[in-house]
């Protein structure tokens, strides 16, 4: 199996104060990886390099996937924009036509535990766990073959965790997308993720990499 | 026989009642022979003039002598066809104790248009009369006659220095409000009574293009003697000038005729008033060279 | 709900008038203090603005003045947001243009009518004149707008290779309209009274011509008759154009208004 | 760092000298294309400014413009900055206040100073004619600078029952500053403009005064070195004054600016 | 012993859609309260209730307590003022003298485990769960008598969570305060609250409230 993601030696500071001092990490195609490690250790920061938005110092970065989606750890939703037009927005890249964006971006809020009448809200009017579910559907619903989700399930109910854990996992395994998740729940990590990844805290290394056994065994 | 005028002439008057002069010249049909279709406006400020000067869309024009000096000597090749106006300038007073220039002494003053011809001119006739402008009398600018009327009707200032037809329509406007004010002082016969040539400052005329004037000598002279004629027909008609100026002046017509009797109507040559012309430029000069363009203009200034 | 009617119908109508209201008494006010000569009348500006209606006076200098101070406008405010949302992200465009602004802004009219007479002759230099008063300010609003727009957001939109039309109007346009309306409104207001400005200035008529004929006889009712035509037009423009667009690019920031 | 270093000091002054160029080059460019008498060369301009200088003209008349745009500038900047503020939060203060500021934005300086005059004589109507300008322009963004303020922030500060003070200074200022500072640089330009023409509607003195003289003789060499000298005075303020400042308020939108 | 807070039959709706259908509650003085419930039931806007920051449609809300500090579910700090003055920001009600403020922000931000250096840095240079310790300093650091935190440690790892649980336990053990604290974790609830109460979906009423045994022991 080749790695989706591989990263070698990737170093990154703000300004002069190091975050990642040499990150390398290799990530397999298909299945999901979590990523673990102290706040403030720069699990951000590497997810932001990995998507692209963040130039690395030093190191070398390799992507073998096609089509990234990332979900930040704030939710980021346009703020005068409905939640549905949040979720549509991502579609935008892809030249979609407005009616199947419509579409697509309802049916992935209903996945995600909307009702019709949440999609018409604007970002104000949700909750906070909401809005959380629909940052993490506006990154679902471009169909992506790489996923990474910055603490996707942190403001979620167990019983709404557990929802969108089986969701992500379908998805995975159905369309054999890889994801990289970042979670600070050791038992969640255990339950959806093939392989965790714990770094050190900040200027940050890989401190652990250990499979799960029997990865989806645990839902 | 001189080629036809590529378009019509404009005949540009001057914002005020002596424009009555060009407009009757156009509608008296005497200039139709030279160059038809001639058409008689007003321009509206010297920012228009100027302009009009500069792209040659301004072939004749009215406007002060010693600002045709000005461009004159600035080589914008403008020519002095002809004088119209002697004189139009008055010292207006709420008080019958004002006749002379003399009484002014520690009088409040309201005028207008710092640094131009009437401010000048009052200067001189102070300074001729044992007055300092700058002790004597206190000097209170605005910057337009919009301003100094209805501010000397609202009571500021003793006396308003105003000229022709901002001096009528604040009579007319006073009496309609009744307050009285009066014509107490004329600044020409005052200026005339010292050059000792007469109560005559010419100051507003026709002027020319240089090249108009090179290529439609003609027309030129067609236009002056149309408004010699003119002159006379406006002041033994003064109603009917006010009628016939009163639209593209934008003032009621009995506001123009009711000025025209003060602005000392009577059309001369260029080259026919240089003497006063001269005489004027030099007092202006003494107080303010660069007013009409640091020096007297040559020769080729004075048409006729 | 009730509430929510009140604010968009009936509300700022009674309060615009209430407003309205109080500038009318300070008129009256002053009118009785300083006289007609200064300040005329409630009644003799009425009776002015009768006549000159029926004397078909103010339609065609209305018709002139609002085609410049609108064309200006458009004209002005179009350069002001493409440069100033420019401006916003490329810092080097905004320091390059800033002094352009600021001495377009800065020089008076009278400075450089001359020359946008001759490049733009009749009723373009008018036009030319309220547009060179309104770009710097929407400029100066455009730049801000941009520069200030949420970084997050931006790093979203890119995340998710936003096209520049989505990210126009997805995510800049919201956030700068906020910081664009009110300079908008200013302008808009400005535009008119600028363009009777050019109009006195450069002599192509519109109430420019009217105000000035109106001054030169003293006639200071019929002057403030064209005040008040000038200011109903600006009023309801406001109104009916400016205040509706304004409040559907807002409407997200009030939905559900019922939050502290 | 280094590039932080950049963004301070080196750059935006060379850039802003290379917009300055620009506007020269467009300057003499026009002189080329129209002669002395529309807009005189950059050489007769320099000529004449240092004449004037010498002649010890420019000195008084700049202090004179100075104090009537940089009086009615502070006035009307505080009165928009209140005026606005209480707007933006309570909405009938905005419908009511709203045509007002229209009023004042839209009715030409020519319709009121006679009036202005009668109320303060000599400089004052000056500066009153600069605040009258100012003071909508800024109303209008303080208005919608305290309407889009985070209403979440607001809460939060309610909620630590912020005093007065510290809900103005911590909460309010900081975010509306954004919104204010393109109204400031607009208005501080425009200051300057507004009192020169006041200037010369009132024949306080100035460079009003200046600039009418050199008109008066078409001494266009004259007017533009008053122009120059007015612009000049302008971009240092805003340079000196206007800018540091600014850039102090938004520094925690750029620092650790590394990021995307 | 008296209860910090008593609502009885309170009601909220935005606009029309109901929220609260008849919140009805005790809050004894001292001790934990943990409030749990999906996500979107109307957890936080019963705290904004009980804050003071939204008002009732109907019922009854008694407050026994002098001085109530509220974290929000998003962390609501001043951008545009670093990590320390955010946290004396809170003491700015008390006027408490500029130094002493500075003092107090900057203890409790080693408390909950920010440097020096971070208590410098601006708001969008801190990692997400920075930010969230920055937000429980600045509730911590009024010293009130009745804590309102929503979701205070859903961004931080293990380690991290417990150390604000013990920080937090000991603050109200040793103050006697009391408070009332949102959490999506069961283990979480149980290892610091004395009472679990959970609410039912929106439009939400209490649908259990139980004594956790042995609360504190747990830790
Ligand atoms: N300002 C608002 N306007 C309209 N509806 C709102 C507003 N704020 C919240 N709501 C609605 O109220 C309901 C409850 O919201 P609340 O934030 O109280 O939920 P919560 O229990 O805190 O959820 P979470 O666990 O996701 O934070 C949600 O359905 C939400 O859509
Ligand atoms: N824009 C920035 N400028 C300067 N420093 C930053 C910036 N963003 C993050 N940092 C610093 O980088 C470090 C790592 O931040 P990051 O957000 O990657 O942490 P994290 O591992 O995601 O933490 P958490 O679990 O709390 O979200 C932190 O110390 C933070 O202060
Ligand atoms: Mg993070
Ligand atoms: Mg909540």
């Amino acid at each position: 199996m080749s790695d989706a993601l591989i990263l070698e030696g990737v170093r990154f500071s703000y300004g002069d104060v190091p975050v990642l001092a040499g990150i390398d990490l290799a990530v397999p195609t298909g299945g999901i990886t979590t990523l673990m490690g102290p706040s403030g250790c720069g699990k951000s920061t590497l997810l932001a390099i990995v998507a692209g938005l963040l130039e690395k110092d030093a190191g070398r970065v390799e992507r073998n996937f096609e089509r990234a989606a990332i979900m930040f750890q704030d939710p980021l939703l346009l703020p005068w924009r409905t939640a549905l037009a949040n979720v549509g927005f991502a579609l935008k890249a892809g030249r979609v036509p407005a009616a199947e964006r419509r579409k697509r971006a309802g049916e992935m809020l209903v996945s995600v535990g909307l009702s019709e009448a949440d999609a018409e809200k604007y970002p104000r009017q949700l909750s906070g766990g909401m809005r959380q579910r629909v940052a993490l559907a506006r990154a679902l619903v471009t169909e992506p073959d790489f996923l990474i989700l910055d603490e996707p399930f942190s403001s979620l109910d167990g019983d709404l965790a557990r929802q969108m854990h089986s969701l992500v996992r379908g998805i995975v395994e159905e369309r054999g997308v890889t994801a990289i998740i970042v979670t600070h729940d050791a038992a969640e990590a255990a339950r959806i993720s093939e392989r965790i990844v714990t770094l050190s805290p900040a200027p940050a290394r890989v401190a652990g990499a250990e499979d799960v056994p029997g990865p989806s065994g645990g839902r | 026989k001189a080629p036809a005028l590529a378009e019509p002439l404009t005949l540009w008057g001057i914002p005020a009642s002596p424009s009555a002069v060009f407009a009757r010249a156009v509608a008296s049909g005497a200039i139709e022979a030279a160059a038809p279709g001639t058409k008689f406006d007003v321009w509206k400020s010297t920012d228009q003039m100027r302009a009009g000067i500069a792209t040659g869309a301004f072939k004749m024009f009215a406007t002060s002598t010693y600002a045709a000096a000005n461009f004159h000597n600035r080589g914008a090749g403008t020519v002095m066809v002809n004088v119209v106006t002697w004189g139009l300038l008055y010292v207006m007073a709420r008080d019958e104790s004002i006749a002379t220039i003399e009484d002014l002494a520690g009088k409040h003053v309201l005028l207008s248009n710092k640094n131009e011809a009437p401010d000048l001119l009052f200067r001189l006739v102070l300074g001729w009369a044992g007055l300092d402008p700058d002790k004597d009398v206190t000097l209170d600018y605005v910057g337009s006659p919009g301003e100094a009327v209805p501010l000397f009707l609202a009571g500021r200032g003793d006396v308003a220095l105003l000229h022709e037809p901002a001096a009528t329509a604040a009579l007319m406007r006073a009496a309609k409000a009744n307050v009285p004010i009066r014509r107490a002082i004329d600044i020409t016969e005052a200026y005339g009574k010292h050059t000792g040539r007469g109560p005559k400052i010419p100051q507003v005329g026709l002027a020319v293009s240089e090249d108009f004037l090179e290529a439609h000598p003609e027309v030129v002279a067609a236009v002056h003697a149309a408004t010699v004629d003119a002159g006379t027909w406006v002041l033994e008609h003064q109603q009917e000038a006010g009628k016939l100026t009163a639209k593209t002046l934008t003032l009621p017509a009995p506001l123009i005729a009711k000025s025209l009797p003060f602005i000392r109507l009577s059309v001369a040559s260029a080259k026919d008033a240089r003497e006063d012309i001269e005489l004027y430029f030099d007092n202006l000069m003494s107080l303010n060279p660069a007013i009409v363009g640091g020096k007297k203009p040559d020769d080729s200034f004075y048409w006729g | 709900m009730g509430k929510r009617a009140d604010r968009r119908g009936f509300r700022p109508v009674l309060f615009a008038a209430l407003g309205i209201a109080l500038l009318l008494v300070l008129w009256q006010v002053g009118h009785l203090a300083y006289g007609s000569l200064v300040l005329p009348g409630l009644g003799e500006t009425a009776v002015a603005l009768w006549r000159m209606t029926f004397a078909g006076e103010v339609g065609p200098a209305l018709a002139a003045t609002a085609f410049h101070a609108a064309g200006g406008w458009i004209v002005g405010a179009l350069i002001g947001v493409l440069a100033g949302t420019l401006a916003g992200l490329v810092d080097d465009v905004r320091f390059t243009l800033r002094p352009v602004a600021i001495v377009l802004l800065g020089v008076p009219a009278i400075a450089w009518i001359v020359l946008a007479l001759l490049w733009f002759p009749g009723h373009s230099a008018v036009v030319f004149t309220v547009a060179v008063v309104t770009a710097p300010i929407v400029f100066a609003a455009a730049a801000e707008g941009a520069r200030s727009l949420d970084g997050d957001l931006a790093k979203m939109a890119r995340a998710y290779r936003a096209p520049p039309v989505a990210m126009a109007l997805d995510v800049y346009a919201p956030h700068m309209l906020s910081h664009l309306f009110p300079a908008f409104t200013a302008t808009l207001a400005m535009s008119w009274k600028v363009s009777v400005m050019a109009e006195l200035l450069s002599g192509v008529g519109g109430i420019g011509d009217g105000l000035a004929a109106a001054r030169a006889r003293v006639d200071t009712a019929e002057t403030m008759a064209w005040v008040v035509v000038l200011v109903a037009v600006l009023i309801v423009v406001d109104r009916l154009l400016l205040q509706p667009f304004q409040r559907r690019a807002e409407l997200w920031r009030e939905t559900g208004g019922t939050a502290p």
